[in-house]
């Protein structure tokens, strides 16, 4: 980082976590715009998920009995924490100036915390609804984490670096992952839906059997901080997608002024994470919720095989590649 | 079972059993003693095939009160086999053994009547809130709701 | 997957939901709305408060010479209806024989005192 | 996970209406449960008793919201039996057109509901979007979406005009399009057969043991369908037939519903057409004579059975209300044992269980867990005990 100023503005104004939880209210509000649009129903103003937040922020904290107040309240910060310096490594208005070789695995574990914070929350709350669901949320993390991870690691062997700015380099000299492998970009598609417990695998806070899985307890700023964070991790996922596979913010031709290309880059990250949200939203839309038992069916059988596959492909790529 | 089975066919060989009499075109209603109603439903429902019990009604007619099993089968009649009970004592064989569902209109005749099924599995209560006075059964003649007792919450002013 | 052909094509056509206070849902004439009694045409048969099942029309007294069918009539009582009560079944219109209890097409509204009384 | 008590309690996101499980869960197994229900027992037939056969209608339509008119349309066909009045032809024809405009709108509610269950909110939108059109056909012929208040003794209230007809008309071959398109959907559509295939089997012979009725037997091949069996108002004249399905799952019932609204579509569609001329009422005796019968009538659900008995006076002497809802809860428990809990509210809504109706009078299941009191297996193995040829 050249200067400390530049590095406090990046880190907090702009791509960092203002823009973030701007971003992220205005993807919620198209998720929900879209979705409704799509049953023919008016949707939400656009200030919906802000007036949400701040409401529910509002609202009194009850502590459920027998609950240890501090973890209760620690539990969603780390969780919000964990998502927003995710976001840090991301490439937004081209590369991302604290990257640095592996922060393609740091992000992907920060991404995962959430799951685990939440299974903490269903244990906590001491509600057998909240006990199941937290049971759920991680015996559906343990099914889709394979397939997700393989998914998002086979840009990095083919691109043959650990970083998330070098693979969107990569694929500004040669073509976009997502002709280069398809399945792979399916399988993260799909593996995005399961981590954020979107529609066809939102069976940890399946409403109609078990009230609201982990997030029953949840109230006040506690419930106000895990939507957020299920809305941050929303952007993070839908940008590491789009700068993995749809080539980030980056164009190939080059452009004199500098700020220009800066700005050119950023409309290109903004088209590329909305393009993946409808992609996410229309799966919400068109699909009802899966068992618990059938997911693992699918998980293991589909989804991982189709991953497995297309770390093969990559390998015998890479060994063409390298001898052609 | 020679061909279909008609009204007059099913009362001839029902007349042992009790007064039989001709309700309407497809339907027979036969009064019996309350020890004979058991083999009753049995002999028409091997004989005569009717599967389904539609519905046991209750009625108290002032005097007794009075039980009525209904049942239909494939060929599209319907049986109705009525019994009646003294007021003081009503007690009846439970028929859940040979008719499952017939254990769910019981247990809800029992609380409402007070008519006591012998041998049914498990008389719990199951219409009234667990407070409701055991001994009195709201749908007989005789039961006036007296204002002063709480009836689940509500004063029992009359209607 | 019929579903998505048919998702993709409400997204970009209006939505069907009416947006309450700017658009109204037309009524339809039979509906069955506020209670209205009509003092002039009431020749005070009390059939209406007979008839009511929640039991909300009394008859208070009222006296006034009516013209009903021809006759002049001098009657003693007329209607008085619990607005907030009123289950708007209809029977009331339905069995009035000179045609003076109606129900109009503007909603009952609410109220705290359920003992409101329409004349 | 050690067995656990999951009490899927009477107030639930699942359930429409309160309904009381307490389910024992070994995991995500149901191991056994305990059904509870008269949460809004309000002594329906008490008050009926009290009243005389004009004020006693608009009391039975309020014994269930969807089903309003089955109830007063069955009292009321009883009661002319037994004051033995013929209704006028039209009348006939204006009742079953509401009667078969009810079934509609109580599937198409049900079927939204489904969806919503399994978490398919589209399909709810979608259902409840088209059921608009049946709503609206309601209130023009009867001023109130849901009581229609349409019955008297002695035929119906108000009369249908040509511009109520059309109207009717004119909404029917888009309701028609729709409904097509739920069908094949309902076949094809993955989201749903995933959940909704193989759950909640009930074999032919357990749906005849346990006294099912309405769409949930006809899903298992069973074909009363008391429309046919017993025609009353203008069933025998109008061209439909009965539906029925042999899967008997969950799939099963969704097939059996949304076909039959494909048949009721056609009933209205000829009582529209063909709706006779003449008068729509015939004038009562204000007392009944001394009688009683037994009025069964299709309601969407299943076959409601009203058992009335009169002693001459202008009130009923007694009148029990069998609803179908109560008839198929035997069938839910029996269902569930060993299920998935996921599965619960699918199993409960497959019956489309009406609770008000039931609650009037109600039942639990009988498997309690208390000491002393036997379990289900040794309910079934006594049962068999006593009858080898039987099962």
């Amino acid at each position: 980082m050249t200067d400390p100023v530049s590095g406090l503005i990046y880190v907090f104004i702009f791509p960092g976590f203002l823009f973030l939880f701007i971003y992220a209210l205005f993807l919620a509000f198209l998720d929900r715009k879209i979705a409704a649009r799509m049953q023919q129903r008016v949707g939400p103003p656009f200030f919906q998920p802000f007036a949400d937040f701040i409401k529910v922020l509002g609202k009194e904290v009850i502590d459920p009995a027998g609950v240890d107040r501090v973890v209760f309240d620690a539990a969603p910060l780390v969780a919000l924490a964990a998502v927003m310096t995710a976001f840090l490594y991301v490439p937004v208005t081209g590369n991302s100036p604290l990257a640095f070789q592996g922060d393609l695995v740091v992000v992907l574990y920060l991404l995962s915390l959430p799951t685990l914070v939440l299974f903490l929350l269903g244990w906590l709350s001491r509600n057998i609804f909240s006990a199941i669901g937290g049971i759920r949320a991680v015996t559906q993390l343990f099914i889709y984490e394979v397939p997700f991870f393989l998914a998002l690691l086979t840009p990095a062997l083919m691109a043959g670096t650990w970083s998330v700015s070098e693979i969107v380099l990569w694929q500004q000299k040669n073509l976009w992952f997502v002709f280069l492998q398809p399945i792979g970009f399916i399988v993260a598609l799909v593996g995005l839906q399961a981590k954020l417990e979107r529609r066809p695998f939102d069976i940890p806070e399946a409403e109609t059997e078990i009230v609201a899985g982990p997030w029953t307890e949840l109230t006040g700023r506690r419930l106000a901080v895990m939507d957020l964070t299920i809305d941050l991790s929303l952007v993070v996922g839908s940008a590491l997608v789009a700068a993995l596979f749809l080539g980030g913010p980056l164009i190939p031709w080059a452009i004199a002024p500098a700020w220009l290309e800066g700005i050119i880059g950023f409309l290109l990250f903004l088209i590329k994470t909305l393009a993946v949200l409808l992609i996410l939203s229309s799966i919400k839309v068109a699909t009802g919720r899966i068992r618990i038992d059938q997911l693992n069916d699918i998980g293991w059988k589909y989804i991982a095989g189709a991953s497995i596959v297309q770390v093969g492909i990559v390998l015998v790529m890479n060994y063409l590649w390298v001898y052609a | 079972m020679t061909g279909p089975l008609t009204p007059d066919r099913l009362a001839e060989t029902m007349k042992a059993y009790g007064v039989i009499e001709q309700v309407r075109k497809n339907r027979i209603r036969i009064t019996t003693a309350p020890d004979k109603v058991h083999d009753t439903i049995r002999t028409v429902q091997v004989m005569f095939g009717f599967d389904r019990l539609i519905t046991i009604s209750a009625a108290d007619n002032g005097r007794s009160l009075e039980l009525i099993y209904h049942l239909t089968g494939p060929h599209r009649m319907v049986v109705s086999i009525a019994v009646e009970l003294e007021r003081a004592q009503p007690a009846m064989p439970t028929t859940t053994d040979i008719l499952p569902p017939a254990g769910i209109y019981e247990r809800q005749i029992h609380d409402l009547f007070g008519i006591v099924f012998t041998g049914n599995p498990h008389m719990k209560r199951i219409m009234l809130n667990e407070d409701w006075p055991a001994d009195e059964y709201p749908l007989r003649k005789d039961w006036k709701p007296d204002p002063d007792t709480f009836y689940g919450g509500i004063k029992g002013e009359r209607s | 997957m019929s579903v998505l052909r048919e998702m993709f094509e409400n997204l970009l056509s209006r939505p069907i939901t009416i947006l309450y206070p700017k658009e109204k849902v037309p009524i339809p004439a039979a509906f069955r709305g506020r209670i209205a009694i009509a003092d002039d045409k009431c020749i005070g048969c009390s059939k209406c408060s007979l008839v009511c099942p929640a039991q909300v029309i009394t008859m208070v007294d009222g006296p006034r010479n009516v013209e009903f069918r021809g006759k002049n009539l001098a009657r003693k009582k007329r209607p008085q209806v619990k607005l907030y009560k009123c289950i708007r079944c209809g029977l009331c219109e339905r069995h009035c024989p000179a045609g003076a209890i109606t129900l109009k097409h503007e909603l009952s509204g609410s109220g705290t005192d359920r003992e409101v009384v329409v004349t | 996970m050690p067995e656990v008590v999951i009490p899927i309690g009477p107030h639930h996101p699942a359930l429409k209406e309160p309904v009381n499980f307490r389910i024992i869960a070994d995991g995500e197994k149901i191991v056994r449960l305990e059904l509870d229900l008269s949460y809004n027992h309000r002594g329906v037939e008490k008050a009926a008793e009290q009243r005389d056969f004009i004020r006693v209608l608009p009391l039975l339509e309020r014994v269930c919201g969807i089903c309003s008119h089955s109830h007063a349309t069955a009292f009321a066909k009883g009661i002319e039996e037994i004051m033995q009045i013929g209704i006028p032809p039209r009348a006939r024809y204006i009742r079953t057109i509401i009667a078969e405009l009810e079934r509609m709108h109580s599937h198409l509610l049900w079927l939204g509901v489904a969806a919503h269950l399994i978490g398919f909110d589209t399909l709810f939108m979608w259902t409840w979007r088209d059921r608009e059109a049946v709503q609206d056909t309601l209130e023009e012929m009867s001023g109130n979406r849901v009581h229609y208040n349409i019955n008297e003794i002695g035929g119906v209230r108000c009369d249908l005009t040509p511009s109520q007809v059309n109207a009717a008309l004119a909404r029917l071959p888009l309701l028609e399009e729709r409904v097509n398109t739920y069908v094949d959907m309902v076949n094809s559509e993955e989201t749903l057969l995933i959940r909704f295939r193989g759950v909640g089997r009930l074999s032919k012979e357990e749906a005849l043991r346990y006294g099912t009725v309405g769409p949930t037997a006809r899903a298992s091949g069973i074909d009363y369908d008391t429309r046919k069996d017993d025609p009353y108002l203008a069933y025998s004249e109008a061209p439909w037939n009965v539906v029925t399905d042999s899967n008997g799952d969950v799939f099963g019932r969704t097939r059996v519903r949304v076909r039959e609204l494909q048949e009721s579509l056609k009933i209205v569609r000829f009582c529209l057409e063909n709706l006779p001329e003449g008068p729509i009422r015939v004038p009562a005796p204000k007392n009944a004579p001394k009688g009683e019968i037994l009025s069964r009538y299709e309601a969407p659900r299943g076959e409601l059975a009203h058992f009335i008995r009169t002693n001459g006076t202008d009130r009923v002497e007694r009148i029990d209300i069998r609803t179908p809802t109560l008839a198929n809860w035997t069938s839910v428990a029996m269902c569930l044992v060993n299920r998935n809990i996921a599965d619960i509210p699918v199993i409960v809504a497959a019956i489309d269980p009406c609770l008000s109706c039931t609650s009037r009078i109600t039942l639990v299941d009988n498997q309690t867990q208390k000491a002393g009191v036997i379990g289900f297996d040794e309910l079934i193995r006594r049962y068999r005990s006593r009858n080898p040829e039987e099962v």
